[in-house]
């Protein structure tokens, strides 16, 4: 390995990332040491094993990873805005779609989704923690040191540049030689253990953790929707482990399973990729479906129509996820047979998620709407998830499909569900549940603004992508020419993908402005809410969530109890010792030995990744002999953090 | 229904049965798969269903897959469901891979083509005559 | 309904952009029988998608506009809980708008794997194109000849595309006579196309394949026959012979000008049963893979660019005539 | 998190304390995926199966003998695991610890034999780089094989902890998750038992 081989050189953008990442550890650094503030980022975050502590980690991680991929989407749409550009060169444009695309599904939009999973379904379900906190923590810091493995490759080894899809054989040593792939692989690795056990935990917390009398079909939508894709994460997640360890054993060890040489398959990739691949849109889709209900219901002050056609729809949704897979390659010639009944299965889905549509829509219905910021997050995701969700079924005609396959049709389809279904679900849930978990509500002004400005900016930047596509622009091209006629409608994306910027901008100003001069909350419900979370006396909850668990009588339990007037006044004779578990900085001292170990495959260096691999068991052992069986809370302390008067 | 610790003070029975059938199976399927004269579909069909038995009986009759706590009978079905749908799963993709990696293109995927000179290979088409 | 307005301009501009713009964007301008009637799979769809949206719209604009929340707000019925006929109805219109592209689209899949229903009595011309890092290299067997990005085909007459790869996996495309297919090594897939109209068209492929891909195109003669047939046998007696020299040289990554060979490939290799051929020839001919953004990497594309240049110079005057 | 212990004398250890059920009930969910992880293997396997290349069949070079002394030992091990949990629902440590010793034993033995044969392939000819179908082969029975091993150490552990804290809910929560560990890979060993080996020398001799 030589050194111009490990860092990377010889590009002003890369040299400015050099610099500015330096300066932002220098100057945090800088600020915990002068402040004194070690400890306390040790004991109140990188130990804790609180749900709502570690959901609001996975947020911050995923609004930054949200600018660096808004970064990337901006680099590109600056070289693509004219013909035959120069600002970027093939290579570079490259590894910016390439982290892009793996950046905004993997480490953007999952984990902003698993974050307000993390802070809400706890407290909707009545809970004091989760099923596993300490597993919790483990799968935060799994996630976050397999994002931050990843982005190191911009300065460090260089950035993988078979796109997100990393096909095979051009993701080989041969095609992509260097570490770039590795980090792809080992990043995602790393990032999916934490998944799979997210997974399991939220399975187990939802099943087993309920407050007493909250049946299954009394959960709130937001909670359904979790354990749903919980079902759908435990069963795809494991597909991926084994088909990136496969690509990695033919990267580092000279396997063949899908390689050109030793008769390997290519198509074994895509298969395997998208036996992942398309449960994992869904994976990142349901849960947005069930803020929408949330959002939608709470702001048309009215129960959700159709409570259980959205979960049994919801519930064929993900069975229906495992059925559709090869309508990502329709064009690899499986035969008519194949196509057909793939392209059966992926229209089929267009059923149900249209009974959740008209099930929205008919929540509103003699309700009476009030215009919150969420709730215009919520309306515009349906009038423009829709667009996306009719043009996916029409690429799921396989035979249309061998057009559009590969342009900027699809580009377009897969924006305008990613973005206005989850980003859309991110913004509206995060603003519904900021009171949650800051004690202030966003500023609804600036808000607004920010929702007019990004959706507005994102049609500009989507809508003439179809017509590019059924123009016939391929994606993945760094360049065009100007005979091809595209130049003006990519003027015009570029124009919307910069509105969608600023309107970033402006929703990064509203914390700012909102963090000085938004009234704080006094109650716990910020929003007249129908649902356990906002049943806490306190705008935020304490750490143990509930002085004294709720017993829950229906659907929209706290909703109805208000309208009854009936909500219970909590008295000092109510509260009990309360269990909980400790923190515990293993969690973090165990992905720190991850990073170790992927760090060394990524170079291909066996001695560090055996000593992080060591490292990784150690700690795992070290946890297994611990009995640490959590502490409990005095009735003292329960009643003066609740200030409850004798 | 919950296991109880008294069902476990007698000889276990249970186990035994479990650790006789398996044994019997496994051989079973040896014979039939290397010593008997059956086509390759009905070996394979046979195999397969002594396998599917098999495993059956490991979560039957060693790990209790029907036991739970006694407090909620939710468990148990989260339990069966669980293996259920993980069996449906495993099932697509076991059966749904080598279908789509297959069909189509048995009319030109070079390997079931009878050696060609510069062929490299060396194996003789009734290997995958499912390819 | 202010709020909406914005939307309601969308949909409208965009059944403005379909309606205007249609036969300007080539995949819904074919010159063929395979893109016409993907064209008519999508025009089809299109107006149930239209359809759909426009039922959307319609119930949100109305519902949003009449059930927003101000004085005199009447009809407000919290506890609604759903309705099993609405519900019904949309569990059953989804259905029949499945089953109706279903039908359309499982007829056109199968149609398309064979030749175009009016030709079909024709035998087809049989070219295998096989794409390299970052070149198409097509064969026409019975002709005996070889071309280096530039198809010449017969119009009104089904071409049979074999297709394969001797590196990364490509896509085969012409937007304007139909859909794409992969072309991967160690396989070989197949595709039906056909020109009605001659003229000029281009081709590329599709798939990414890395750093050249954007220039991973060619362009497509459709021709008379007549004419057709008077190339085919000039490239014969005039082109020079492929040598395996040569042909290992293609296998090297970059892009090369268009080229003309009285003599095939297939004597040697076929793709789709070696798939590791490239990569044998470029161990053989001394060529590495570079780690991006190395000294080594930069030196190369330099050097590479330098050639381009050289031979682009000299490649004026090229042997075949559009 | 509630801590709500329940007492009823007929209900197994491990199950009486709410961790204890909440673990089992995940680590069933685990095993869910785990299903999916080796359908996953096991697909790849069947798909390259064909794809030899220049190196030997798969059927060819499979031997039955070593085939049966590692099935027996493993349907054994799995057995005695069940006669340990048995011992430790009647509370009987010492039962319990001699019958996991013995599981541990005959797992160490399937090692053993495992570990031979694949030499016995890599002398033969066939590595994990010698075709796509041979890569498919180590990684999936290697997979298998490295559950085994991570298998041994964990349900040592456990055993070390039993010896030291007596069967408590904790320690009997743990003897049982790894129980179900165990058993688990002995289906799993019974697909590749049919799926790789007989069907190999199926194809092969068939
Ligand atoms: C959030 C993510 C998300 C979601 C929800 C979806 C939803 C859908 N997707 Fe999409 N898709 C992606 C993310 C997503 N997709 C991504 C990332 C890719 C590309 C990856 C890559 O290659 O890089 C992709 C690619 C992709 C392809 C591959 C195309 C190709 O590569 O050539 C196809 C083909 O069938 C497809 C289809 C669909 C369909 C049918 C739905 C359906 O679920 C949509 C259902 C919704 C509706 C239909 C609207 C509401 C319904 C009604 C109002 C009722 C009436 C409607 C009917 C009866 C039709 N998608
Ligand atoms: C959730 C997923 C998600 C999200 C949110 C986005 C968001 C955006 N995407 Fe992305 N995209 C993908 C998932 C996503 N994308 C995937 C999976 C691919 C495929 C990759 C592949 O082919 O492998 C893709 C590919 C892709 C392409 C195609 C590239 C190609 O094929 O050549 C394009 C092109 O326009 C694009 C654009 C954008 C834009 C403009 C945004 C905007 O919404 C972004 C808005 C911007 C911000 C929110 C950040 C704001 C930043 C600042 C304010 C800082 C300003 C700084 C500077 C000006 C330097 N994306
Ligand atoms: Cu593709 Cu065989
Ligand atoms: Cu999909």
């Amino acid at each position: 390995m030589k050194w111009d081989e490990f860092f990377v050189t010889g590009d002003p953008l890369i040299y400015g990332a050099d610099v500015s990442i330096l300066l932002t550890m220098v100057g945090i650094l800088f600020y915990l040491t002068k402040y004194n503030k070690w400890k306390w980022l040790w004991d109140e975050w990188l130990t804790t094993v609180d749900h709502k502590k570690l959901g609001i980690m996975y947020i911050v991680s995923a609004v930054l990873m949200l600018f660096r991929g808004g970064v990337d989407a901006l680099l590109m749409r600056t070289q693509l805005a004219v013909p035959d550009a120069k600002f970027l060169d093939s290579q570079h444009y490259n590894e910016i779609f390439t982290t892009h695309g793996t950046i905004m599904i993997i480490f953007m939009a999952m984990p902003f989704l698993i974050g307000l999973i993390n802070v809400v379904v706890p407290l909707q379900i009545g809970a004091r923690d989760v099923a596993y906190p300490y597993l919790n923590a483990v799968s935060f810091w799994t996630f976050f040191i397999g994002a931050m493995l990843f982005n190191i490759s911009f300065v460090i080894g260089g950035s993988p540049a078979a796109g997100w899809t990393s096909y095979m054989p051009l993701a080989s040593n041969e095609l992509s030689p260097g570490p770039g792939q590795n980090y792809y692989l080992l990043g995602l690795q790393i990032a999916g253990i934490g998944t799979l056990l997210t997974g399991i935990n939220f399975l187990v917390t939802i099943l087993k953790m309920r407050a007493p009398g909250m049946t299954l079909f009394r959960m709130p939508m937001f909670t359904w929707s979790s354990l749903v894709t919980m079902v759908i994460i435990i069963f795809a997640f494991p597909i991926l482990t084994v088909a990136l360890a496969l690509m990695t054993f033919d990267r580092l060890f000279g396997s063949h399973f899908f390689t050109l040489q030793g008769e390997g398959m290519d198509m074994l990739w895509a298969n395997l990729f998208w036996l992942w691949g398309h449960p994992e849109v869904y994976i990142v889709i349901l849960p947005a479906f069930g803020m929408f209900s949330e959002i939608i219901s709470t702001f048309s002050r009215k129960t959700l129509f159709g409570y259980k056609a959205m979960i049994w729809s919801m519930l064929l949704i993900a069975g229906y996820s495992f059925l559709v897979w090869v309508h990502h390659f329709f064009t690899m010639g499986s035969g008519a047979a194949v196509n057909s009944v793939f392209s059966i299965t992926t229209m089929a889905i267009g059923i149900p998620t249209g009974v959740k549509i008209f099930n929205w829509l008919f929540t509103m219905y003699r309700g009476k709407i009030q215009f919150t910021t969420p709730m215009l997050w919520s309306i515009g995701f349906i009038v423009n998830f829709v667009i996306g969700g009719v043009t996916g079924v029409m690429l799921a005609m396989a035979a249309a499909d061998y057009q559009y396959h590969n342009t900027y049709f699809l580009v377009s389809h897969f924006h305008y569900v990613l973005i206005a279904g989850t980003v859309f679900a991110c913004f509206a849930g995060l603003i519904y549940w900021y009171p949650k978990m800051f004690g202030y509500k966003l500023n609804e002004r600036i808000g607004k603004w920010v929702f007019w400005i990004f959706t507005i900016g994102f049609n500009v930047c989507f809508m003439p992508q179809y017509f590019l596509g059924l123009d016939g622009m391929p994606r993945r091209v760094y360049t065009y020419s100007e005979e091809s006629g595209w130049g003006p409608l990519n003027m015009v994306s570029t124009i919307g993908g910069f509105m969608m910027g600023i309107a970033f901008l402006v929703l990064v100003y509203n914390m700012y402005y909102s963090f000085r001069y938004a009234k704080r909350e006094t109650t716990g419900d910020a929003w007249d809410g129908r649902t356990l979370e906002w049943s806490t006396p306190s705008a935020m909850p304490p750490f143990y969530n509930f002085a004294k668990i709720p017993e829950v009588t229906g659907l929209d339990h706290f909703w109805r109890q208000k309208q009854a007037g009936k909500v219970e006044k909590l008295t000092a004779k109510d509260i009990k010792p309360i269990h909980m578990p400790s923190n515990s900085g293993v969690p973090f001292i165990m992905a720190s030995f991850f990073f170790v170990a992927g760090f060394g495959m990524v170079f291909d260096w066996m001695w560090m990744a055996i000593i992080g691999l060591i490292g990784v068991f150690g700690t795992l052992f070290y946890r297994s002999f611990e009995y640490d069986d959590g502490y409990y809370v005095s009735v003292e302390e329960v009643i003066e953090t609740e200030k409850i008067s004798k | 229904m919950a296991k109880t610790t008294a069902e476990h003070h007698g000889f276990p029975w249970k186990h035994l049965i479990g650790f006789v059938l398996s044994i019997v199976l496994t051989l079973f399927a040896l014979w039939v798969a290397l010593y008997t004269d059956l086509s390759v579909t009905w070996i394979l069909i046979i195999i397969f269903g002594f396998a599917i038995l098999q495993a059956a009986l490991q979560l039957l009759m060693f790990m209790h897959v029907t036991e739970n706590s006694t407090s909620s009978n939710l468990t148990s079905r989260v339990q069966i469901g669980n293996i259920l749908f993980a069996a449906f799963v495993a099932i697509v993709i076991v059966i749904g891979s080598v279908w789509v990696l297959t069909a189509g293109h048995a009319k030109h995927d070079k390997h079931d083509e009878p050696k060609t000179e510069n062929h490299g290979g060396s194996h003789d088409s009734e290997e995958h005559g499912s390819h | 309904m202010r709020r909406l307005k914005p939307f309601l301009t969308f949909g409208l501009l965009m059944a403005v952009f379909m309606l205007s713009g249609c036969s300007d964007m080539v995949i819904l301008d074919p010159k063929g029988p395979v893109g016409e009637q993907q064209k008519d799979l999508i025009m089809y769809s299109i107006g149930f998608m239209t359809f759909i949206l426009i039922v959307v719209y319609a119930l949100t604009t109305f519902i949003v506009y009449k059930y927003r929340d101000r004085k005199n707000h009447k009809g407000y019925d919290p506890d609604n809980e759903g309705s099993h006929l609405l519900e019904t109805i949309w569990w059953i219109i989804p259905i029949i708008i499945t089953i109706a592209l279903s039908v359309p689209t499982v007829k056109t899949i199968y149609s398309l794997e064979g030749p175009p229903e009016g030709t079909k009595d024709q035998k087809p011309l049989v070219i295998h194109a096989t794409s390299v890092d970052w070149k198409w290299v097509f064969t026409y067997p019975e002709q005996d000849i070889e071309t280096v990005n530039y198809l010449h085909i017969p119009e009104d007459r089904p071409v049979l595309f074999k297709l394969t790869s001797a590196d990364s996996m490509a896509s085969f495309w012409i937007p304007q006579l139909g859909g794409q297919k992969y072309a991967m090594a160690g396989m070989e897939t197949e595709l039906y196309l056909q020109a009605d109209e001659q003229g000029t068209y281009e081709g590329r492929n599709s798939n990414f394949t890395g750093e050249g891909f954007t220039d991973h195109t060619f362009d497509v003669m459709a021709m008379s026959d007549d004419e057709f047939e008077k190339w085919a046998s000039d490239a014969k007696a005039d082109a020079p012979k492929l040598t395996k020299e040569q042909y290992d040289k293609l296998m090297l990554p970059g892009h090369v000008k268009e080229m003309t060979f009285s003599s095939t490939h297939m004597g040697w290799v076929d793709h789709a049963d070696e798939a590791d051929y490239a990569l044998n020839a470029r161990e053989r001919l001394g060529y590495e893979p570079k780690v991006p953004h190395s000294k080594a990497a930069k030196e190369e594309k330099k050097k590479r660019e330098e050639e381009m240049k050289q031979e682009e110079s000299e490649s004026h005057g090229d042997s075949h005539a559009h | 998190m509630a801590h709500a212990e329940t007492h009823d004398p007929n209900t197994p250890l491990e199950y009486r304390s709410e961790i204890g059920r909440l673990n089992i009930l995940g680590f069933w969910i685990f095993l869910g995926a785990e299903i999916a992880l080796f359908a996953t293997l096991f697909a790849t396997y069947m798909v390259l199966t064909p794809r030899i290349a220049d190196g030997p069949a798969l059927g060819e070079l499979f031997e039955v003998k070593s085939l049966l002394i590692q099935t027996f030992l493993l349907l054994t091990s799995s057995f005695t695991c069940g006669l340990a949990v048995h011992e430790m629902r009647r509370h009987n440590v010492k039962g319990l610890i001699t019958w996991m010793v013995v599981t541990l034993g005959l797992g160490l033995g399937f090692l053993y034999f495992e570990i031979q044969e694949f030499l016995h392939f890599i002398h033969e000819g066939a590595n994990i780089g010698t075709s796509a179908a041979w890569s498919g082969f180590f990684v999936l029975v290697g997979t298998h094989g490295a559950h085994v091993t991570f298998g041994i150490f964990w349900v040592t552990m456990v055993l070390i902890q039993v010896a030291k804290r007596g069967l408590t809910p904790a320690t009997s929560a743990k003897v049982f998750i790894t129980s179900l560990y165990w058993h688990f890979l002995d289906v799993v060993w019974i697909f590749i038992f049919t799926a790789v080996y007989l069907m190999g020398m199926v194809m092969h001799h068939g």
